[in-house]
């Protein structure tokens, strides 16, 4: 019984469990255990790599690197505080009537579908694999996001469900492109999709046909990881699905999309010994940011707001990836982390805030810090840390960021500074009269869980102020990994 | 290298394909519409057998007959239900007439001819030059789903794609790798289940099908 | 030790001659509006009545209004008794320069200003109000009519300013004539002579020192008094011995001494002659014509200052 | 290098109480201040340890793996450790009393959380020798006192104030953080010594020299950047606000001086270096000094001084770059100690001042200048400390503002030794802009003093006001204190300041300070320019002491009604108010201001007689209409431009990743 069967097992045996299980209580504890499970299983890999490096299982089907491992770990342990948040959470959800029973027992089993899939695209080693598990996590969350039935919702898991078809459509035709040049020198089996033999001889591979495949692969998994022009489903997924699946949607999904994109871009690197893909990844980071940044103003849903500053993070993450250096591979690896920590806290914070407040239009959300000091501070402070405030990570991904960018490209760094001072307005704009100011009378009081929202906060704190020394060793491998050097 | 009379089959089977998507972009009635998808599917099995027969690669056959159970018969078949019992009413509104939208086509084939020349160049497979007109297949089944009004066509219009990429994986790479080639379908078939589920949703809670009224909602 | 003597003796000289030359601008103006103009002696019998009389207080007035006359006292008779008079090497004038002596007449406006606001009638916050705006305007334009001199003499010492002018024959330099016009409006704003300020009215409208002084009474009142007569006298002393040092006693022995102290009364007394013919041409200007009146002041200054950079810093 | 740590250390421990005891308001407030104070003297220790010994560095185990965070004592880091520590110290004396109050009215443990991070962050960015805790420092810094800011976030204006002031700050902080980018690059490394001998061409140096003013001008409030000042100080609490003034804009000048002067180094500067921050100090000096006059809210009055004295500390270092680069390095040395005494200067009587202004707050409850007066009766203690800080901030000679005034305009006096540069043109302009400034800060401080303590009560709330508790008084004394010390021994002061300029510009003052007696202050040289504050002060106490002793037995006082031409007594409506005093220098100055005046006027029956009038008049910074609002419209304007991308339908969404995918195919064709 090996430990990526135990990994992949878990949460798709619970998914299908849960689909037939009546919705008792017991079943937010059945999701917390499985997710449990498979974040021991996650850490008890982690910690094999820790000691013998990067291996692969199953003949090449499955694959571990520096790259990949901290990933995994992350997505589990994100997931698990996910499910914690989300136990409470839906039950109030139903106790107001937005959510039936069935309904709650498909969202039981899409949520470990969806981590199921996210799961198989870390650990696998074959392209086609990967593309099918991303495929598959897409179609749990659109069932996700359609939860309330709302036309609102619905509207969104149309839209998410087409414009995301469209983009991994597209990147299916890349990675059709990536087989065939790699069929003639691989030959024409499973070893011509394995990332690990593709990754050593990347040289053999035909440059132009590459370069052609990247530019499928970044306009379909760009639209997954949402960069501009490409991001318009998620403001809507967000603003419209669970507070949980906003959450896990815009942590995980959203970097495990940038994890499938940076895999291909180190083959595309390898083939073309030229830059062309990192400047395209420049290119799309830089615009996602500025848009996202310019666009942050005018919302008046919250959580689709914070889905804009999460376009802008994941433009920050690709215009890293894009310079390619290994400071620069390093800050993303870092801010991808971080990221997806503070970001996960914000929305468990914002889930409750609206439901304190029973709304999410901003106008009517105030005095968050007099009527709920828990939620009012823990906002206050998750924007301090999302907005790349020092004491926390994301400071440091975005400091080395700028050191790594004025580097190679030192006039491209004037629009980010602007960029970033621009969506730092536009969100705490809206968050200030949130957190402050008089409570209105119709807030309700409503029982909290904040632990995992500090946790959150608490790691990024780690992060930002003594990295450990493991993870700046797996961070600085996986750098010159993707730079295509070895360390 | 002297050309077989098979391989010039598997040339005749490409241009039927591009034949069938542009009359997928030309069609007005929804059931005309239906009949030229399950024509699509057909013909897809039809030249992944041969291109099965052509390049001697086994597991060709059964992508084929999995491509003509999927895609020749289920999928349209139950697309087929949905129409007849949501009552829908017979014509496709396109948003650009039909017209523009077939000039636009052919400017896309030339196009897509030009890209897919390195590629044709380099690989050695002998159904080398069906690339182009795989791509064309894809950027045209994109342009349907772009110019339609229906949620029934946009559909349609996702389906021919994935029948596309089918056709590109076939005519590139003499088909994926097995594992990699069940699994797309697999996934093709819950989207297919997906959208009818969503059917159902959006006829009862919008009562019709037009994709301008999801958007007032915003 | 005994440089310290004579030095203490030319501020007695000065402190002690003030109310004299007041009377003496008095009695020069009342002669050319053929008046005859108070006996000269009559400055020191208005002190003495003061000093006797019982003062009379305002019921809010706090210790700031009884403290404040002493400290304007001190800091104008300190200011008097920095500036060499006869001796051109006196030592106070190496404990503060021409800047201190400029910040120490500051001190006494900024502390008649306090006594002023603390009756809280309107008169004293008027007075007041109107003596910061315009002190805020001419201490620019002295300071900097000050600088060209010290810029000329590479040092803001007055001695070392008197010897430059003394020993070294400066010849014609326009940026010295500059300052000199600049410091001789500032003077007549600086000391409320009638464009800027009558001093002899007490017509709510027109008075600025007067307004400001209002309330006080006794010897308060003469402390204040005789403190503006050591001012005016100051500023002349001032300009005489700044731009026109000639007789000016290099060594403490009795001949100079003497001849310097002639020296230093007759062109005292030709400055004042001046005065008062300016003050009799000239009628009181409006309130706000005055800031026009500094700023050509503060203009003249800079035009000093820029004309000793282009012309004489190549010297 | 103990105390250094120690004094962060002691913050931080006071940060960790004030979580940790929210139980009972009384033991947290003695705590947190006690471990403050005690943090404040170790910083003074650490400080009196740099200026005097040799600098040490040291490196801490947290921060990155490959750059653990380094730490240095130097001078410059020493002299800033002093002003900290001396006001940190009087401020968190003041607050054992101040708190008291002010626990009735706002949640206080926010303040006791953010009070010790607010000093911790202070602390550390002296101390920091890498950019990256440099950086996280600074930011601390600027986070925990927006929290202060926004302490009584229920009104409207104070949270428009702190998202103002969050954001400039993060501006600052990126731009900061951009000129350090343009050190690493050159240099390789983040820490400060590698970047110190880093050769920069001509074109690094300057963008760093460029990016820096900006980011530290924004923090320290130079003319164009300073709007956030005058709006987030008054609305902080007066403890905070005293030290957000008094010390935070003084850890700009620091992070500008190491920055500047010590890591991109003066060898690389260009000629206009010097003449731009002169240029920039002068109109702050005067723009800040202008726009305080118009004030009548003391708190807002007060910030606007600040604007002004940190214009005075850039023209004393303007002057001292412009000698740098012609290569005279005393007087770059003398420019630099007289802007680094008005740092000191400053720091002390702005502390004052403000802790003067919350405690006529905490006893009259009102800022607004129109309803106060009469307060020299009811505080008199209270009185005599303001007094004491309005001197000091005229720049009048016993105190210590005239003697950095002094040394500025010494420094300003050399300017012939440039030798007919347009630079040299350009100073003696400056030094009559801070003439006037000096001369305007005068009529300002009457006006306050006078309008806020003198004359009678205009308000229930003024009359009723008593005097503050000792503690307040204590933290009020000590800055005083000081004061007048540093007004009278600057001669004692100088060479232990002199430690700076040897590590900048490596040339000091100390030998000719010292060798003409612990009496007279020469900073260059005898014949040039010498003063000696302890005979002035001799001279006036005996000269006024002499016809005090004379009086002292004459006639008996008699108290009367004041003179009021004979009408009724006058009653407060008749006193002059701030704005009427302001009035004069309002229309001398009117084209610098942007004034809306509101009349109102409600007649008496017929049109003729008028029952009851007001006038108010509200004086706008020029600044806000022609630089912060057309930032903010083209911004609103670009994000109406971006919302149309959103407003789409789900066609649109397709044709944009259509349009997309051919662009590129085609790009590579």
């Amino acid at each position: 019984m090996n430990l990526f069967d135990l990994l992949l097992g878990a949460p798709l045996i619970t998914s299908v469990i849960m689909a037939f299980m009546g919705h008792t209580r017991s079943a937010t504890s059945v999701n917390i255990a499985a997710s449990a499970i498979a974040l021991i299983t996650a850490l008890s890999l982690a910690y094999r790599v820790l000691q013998l490096g990067s291996f692969t299982a199953h003949g090449q089907l499955f694959f571990l690197d520096a790259y990949n491992v901290f990933l995994l770990s992350l997505t589990a342990f994100v997931a698990t505080t996910t499910a914690i948040f989300s136990g409470p959470y839906m039950l109030h959800e139903q106790q107001i009537g937005r959510v039936t029973a069935n309904r709650l027992r498909l969202y039981h089993s899409m949520f470990q579908l969806f981590v199921f899939g996210m799961y198989l695209v870390l650990t696998t080693n074959n392209l086609g694999v990967m593309w099918i598990a991303l495929e598959l996590a897409t179609l749990a969350t659109v069932l996700l996001v359609s939860l309330y039935r709302t036309p609102a919702a619905i509207a969104a898991a149309w839209k998410y469900f087409i414009i995301c078809g469209v983009g991994i459509a597209l990147a299916l035709f890349g990675t059709i492109l990536i087989f065939a040049t790699s069929s003639d020198v691989l030959g024409h089996g499973n070893d011509a999709l394995t990332w690990t033999l593709l990754y050593d001889n990347a040289g053999q591979l035909a440059p132009r046909v590459m370069t052609i495949a990247f530019v499928f692969l970044i306009v379909g998994y760009g639209t997954k990881v949402g960069l501009v022009p490409m991001h318009t489903w998620l403001p809507d997924a967000h603003g419209e699905g669970p507070t949980p699946i906003s959450a896990v949607l815009s942590g995980l999904l959203l970097n495990i999309a940038l994890y499938a994109l940076v895999r291909c871009k180190t083959l595309v690197d390898g083939a073309t010994q030229g830059d062309l893909a990192g400047n395209l990844m420049m290119g799309f980071g830089m615009l996602s940011v500025l848009v996202a940044a310019l666009s942050l103003h005018r919302q008046r849903d919250v959580k689709r707001m914070f889905s804009f500053s999460s376009i802008e993070h994941m433009g920050l993450m690709t215009f890293a990836f894009g310079i390619g250096t290994p400071l620069a591979n390093f800050a993303g690896l870092l801010h991808m982390t971080a990221h997806s920590l503070v970001k996960s806290g914000i929305f468990f914070t914002v889930g409750h805030a609206a439901q304190a407040m029973g709304t999410q239009q901003m106008i009517n959300i105030r005095g968050l810090v007099s009527h709920h000091p828990g939620i009012g501070w823990g906002l206050l402070i998750g924007t301090v840390a999302i907005a790349g405030f020092p004491p926390f990570g994301v400071f440091t991904s975005e400091f080395l960021l700028f050191t790594a960018a004025l580097h190679t490209h030192p006039w491209v760094v004037v629009p980010l500074l602007l960029g970033l001072v621009v969506a730092f307005a536009g969100l705490f704009r809206h968050v200030q009269p949130m957190a402050f100011g008089v409570v209105p009378d119709n807030a309700a009081s409503i029982k909290i869980n904040m632990l995992p929202v500090y946790v959150h906060l608490g790691l990024a704190l780690i992060l930002g102020l003594a990295l450990p020394p493991f993870l700046a060793d797996w961070y600085q491998t996986a750098a010159y990994l993707l730079h295509g050097t070895a360390r | 290298m002297q050309v077989t009379l098979l391989q010039q089959w598997v040339g005749v089977a490409a241009a039927m394909m591009l034949l069938v998507v542009f009359a997928l972009l030309a069609q007005r009635h929804m059931h005309a519409l239906l009949r030229w998808f399950a024509l699509q599917g057909i013909v897809l099995a039809l030249t992944s057998a041969l291109v099965a027969n052509v390049a001697d690669v086994p597991e060709l056959y059964i992508s084929a007959i999995l491509a003509l159970i999927l895609k020749g018969v289920l999928l349209p078949w139950m697309l087929w239900r949905i129409v007849i019992n949501l009552g829908m009413h017979r014509e496709v509104e396109p948003l650009v007439n039909v017209s523009v939208t077939l000039l636009i086509g052919a400017a896309l084939v030339l196009f897509s001819f030009y890209v897919s020349l390195p590629i044709e160049k380099l690989s050695q497979l002998v159904t080398r030059n069906t690339i182009a007109i795989a791509l064309a297949c894809v950027l045209l089944s994109m342009l349907m789903m772009i110019t339609r009004r229906k949620a029934i066509t946009q559909v349609v219009g996702f389906l021919a794609m994935e029948n596309a990429l089918f056709f590109t994986a076939t005519s590139t790479t003499y088909g994926m790798p097995l594992l990699v080639e069940i699994g797309v379908a697999f996934d093709v078939l819950i989207a297919a289940l997906v959208f009818g589920l969503f059917f159902f949703q959006i006829r009862k809670t919008f009562d019709s099908l037009n994709l301008e009224d999801l958007e007032d909602r915003q | 030790m005994s440089l310290w003597i004579w030095n203490l003796i030319e501020a007695l000289l000065i402190i002690g001659m003030a109310p004299f030359t007041a009377t003496l601008v008095k009695r020069l103006k009342a002669r050319l509006q053929n008046r005859r103009g108070p006996p000269l002696l009559q400055g020191y019998r208005n002190l003495a009545k003061l000093f006797i009389k019982q003062p009379v207080l305002a019921s809010q007035a706090s210790w700031l209004f009884r403290a404040a006359p002493y400290v304007i006292f001190a800091a104008t008779s300190l200011a008097a008794a920095i500036m060499p008079v006869i001796l051109v090497a006196t030592p106070l004038t190496s404990a503060a320069d021409i800047i201190a002596l400029v910040a120490l007449l500051a001190l006494a406006r900024f502390f008649t200003a306090l006594g002023a606001m603390d009756v809280g009638t309107a008169f004293g916050g008027m007075g007041a109000s109107r003596e910061m705006t315009f002190a805020a305007l001419t201490e620019p334009a002295l300071l900097m009519s000050i600088f060209v001199l010290s810029m000329v003499a590479h040092s803001t010492n007055m001695t070392a300013m008197i010897d430059i002018v003394l020993n070294t024959g400066l010849g014609l330099r326009p940026s010295l004539a500059f300052a000199l016009a600049a410091l001789g409006l500032v003077t007549i704003a600086e000391t409320g002579r009638i464009p800027v300020d009558n001093p002899a009215t007490h017509l709510e409208l027109t008075m600025v020192h007067e307004a400001m002084i209002l309330e006080y009474s006794g010897r308060y009142l003469a402390l204040i008094e005789w403190a503006n007569q050591i001012k005016l006298l100051l500023f002349a002393t001032l300009i005489l011995n700044l731009f026109f040092p000639w007789g000016m006693a290099g060594s403490p022995d009795p001949l100079y001494m003497v001849i310097a102290a002639v020296a230093w009364f007759g062109k005292l007394l030709v400055l004042f002659v001046l005065l008062a013919l300016f003050e009799t041409w000239m009628a009181k200007m409006r309130i706000f014509r005055v800031p026009e009146y500094l700023g050509l002041a503060f203009l003249l200054a800079i035009l000093g200052m820029l004309t000793h950079y282009i012309l004489e810093v190549g010297v | 290098m103990f105390w250094a740590l120690s004094a962060p250390s002691l913050a931080l421990a006071a940060f960790v109480s004030g979580i940790s005891l929210f139980g009972s308001h009384d033991i947290q407030r003695r705590v947190v201040c006690l471990l403050l104070v005690l943090s404040g003297m170790s910083a003074v220790i650490a400080g009196l340890a740099g200026l005097l010994a040799s600098p040490i560095t040291a490196t801490l185990p947290i921060g990155l793996p490959w750059l653990p965070m380094h730490i240095r004592l130097d001078g410059l880091a020493g002299f800033f450790l002093l002003v900290i520590g001396l006001l940190v110290s009087a401020v968190s004396l003041y607050s054992m009393g101040y708190m008291r109050q002010l626990a009735a009215r706002f949640n206080v443990t926010t303040l006791y959380v953010f009070m010790p991070l607010f000093v911790t962050g202070m602390l550390g960015v002296v101390i920091a020798d890498d950019a990256y805790s440099f950086m996280i420092f600074w930011e601390l810094m600027s986070v925990a006192s927006y929290f202060l800011v926004t302490l009584d976030h229920e009104q409207d204006a104070n949270r428009k104030a702190g998202f103002l002031y969050l954001l400039m700050a993060h501006l600052g902080g990126l731009l900061i953080l951009g000129s350090f980018a343009v050190l690493y690059a050159t240099s390789g490394s983040f820490e400060f010594d590698v970047m110190h001998n880093a050769v920069l061409t001509p074109t690094w140096a300057s963008l760093s020299f460029i990016l820096a003013l900006c980011g530290f001008g924004m923090k320290a409030g130079l003319i164009p950047f300073h709007a956030w000042l005058p709006e987030a100080h008054p609305v902080a609490p007066s403890n905070a606000s005293a030290l957000m003034s008094g010390i935070m804009i003084k850890v700009a000048i620091f992070g500008f001086l190491r920055v500047v002067w010590d890591l991109v180094g003066l060898e690389h500067a260009a000629w206009w270096w010097g003449g731009l921050v002169l240029t920039a100090g002068s109109s702050s000096a005067v723009g800040g000094v202008l726009l305080a006059l118009q004030q009548h809210d003391l708190k807002r009055l007060l910030a606007y001084h600040s604007v002004e004295n940190i214009g005075i500390i850039a023209i004393g270092l303007g002057l001292g770059m412009i000698f740098a680069y012609y290569d005279y390095p005393t007087l770059a040395a003398l420019g630099l100690v007289a802007a680094l005494y008005h740092t000191l200067n400053h720091a002390l009587f702005k502390g004052l001042l403000f802790m003067g202004a919350g405690a006529v707050l905490h006893s009259a409850h009102s800022r607004n200048m129109e309803q106060l007066g009469g307060l020299i009766q009811r505080m008199p203690r209270t009185a005599v400390l303001f007094l004491i800080g309005c001197i000091s901030i005229s720049a009048l000679p016993p105190f210590n503002g005239f003697v950095s005034e002094w040394l500025t305009f010494q420094a300003a006096l050399m300017a012939p030794q440039l030798k007919g540069t347009i630079l040299a043109a350009l100073i003696p302009f400056s030094a009559a802009m801070l003439a006037l400034a000096g001369a305007l800060a005068a009529a300002c401080f009457v006006k306050v003093f006078g309008i806020v303590f003198q004359g009678s009560p205009r308000s229930q709330g003024a009359a009723e006001a008593h005097e503050v508790d000792g503690w307040m008084q204590l933290g009020m004394a000590i800055p005083a204190v000081l004061c007048l010390l540093l007004g009278v021994l600057p001669v004692w002061m100088i060479p232990l300041i002199d430690a700076v300029p040897d590590i900048l510009v490596n040339a000091t003052l100390g030998e000719s300070v010292a060798n003409s007696g612990w009496l007279w202050l020469t900073p260059i040289a005898e014949a040039r320019a010498s003063y000696s504050p302890i005979i002035v002060l001799l001279a006036l106490l005996l000269a006024g002491g002499v016809f005090l002793f004379i009086q002292y037995r004459g006639a008996v006082k008699r108290r009367t009604a004041p003179w009021n031409c004979g009408y009724s007594y006058p009653n407060t409506r008749m006193q002059y108010t701030a704005t009427s005093f302001s009035q004069p220098l309002r229309r001398i100055f009117a084209n610098l201001y942007q004034t809306q005046d509101k009349l109102l006027r409600t007649e008496h029956g017929n049109t003729l007689l008028t029952k009851k009038i007001h006038y108010q008049v509200h004086v706008q910074d020029l600044i806000w209409r022609y630089f912060y609002l057309p930032i903010r419209q083209t911004i609103e304007w670009l994000t109406r431009q971006v919302d149309w991308l959103h407003e789409q339908q789900i066609h649109g969404y397709l044709t944009f990743t259509f349009i997309t995918l051919l662009i590129l195919l085609g790009m590579l064709l």
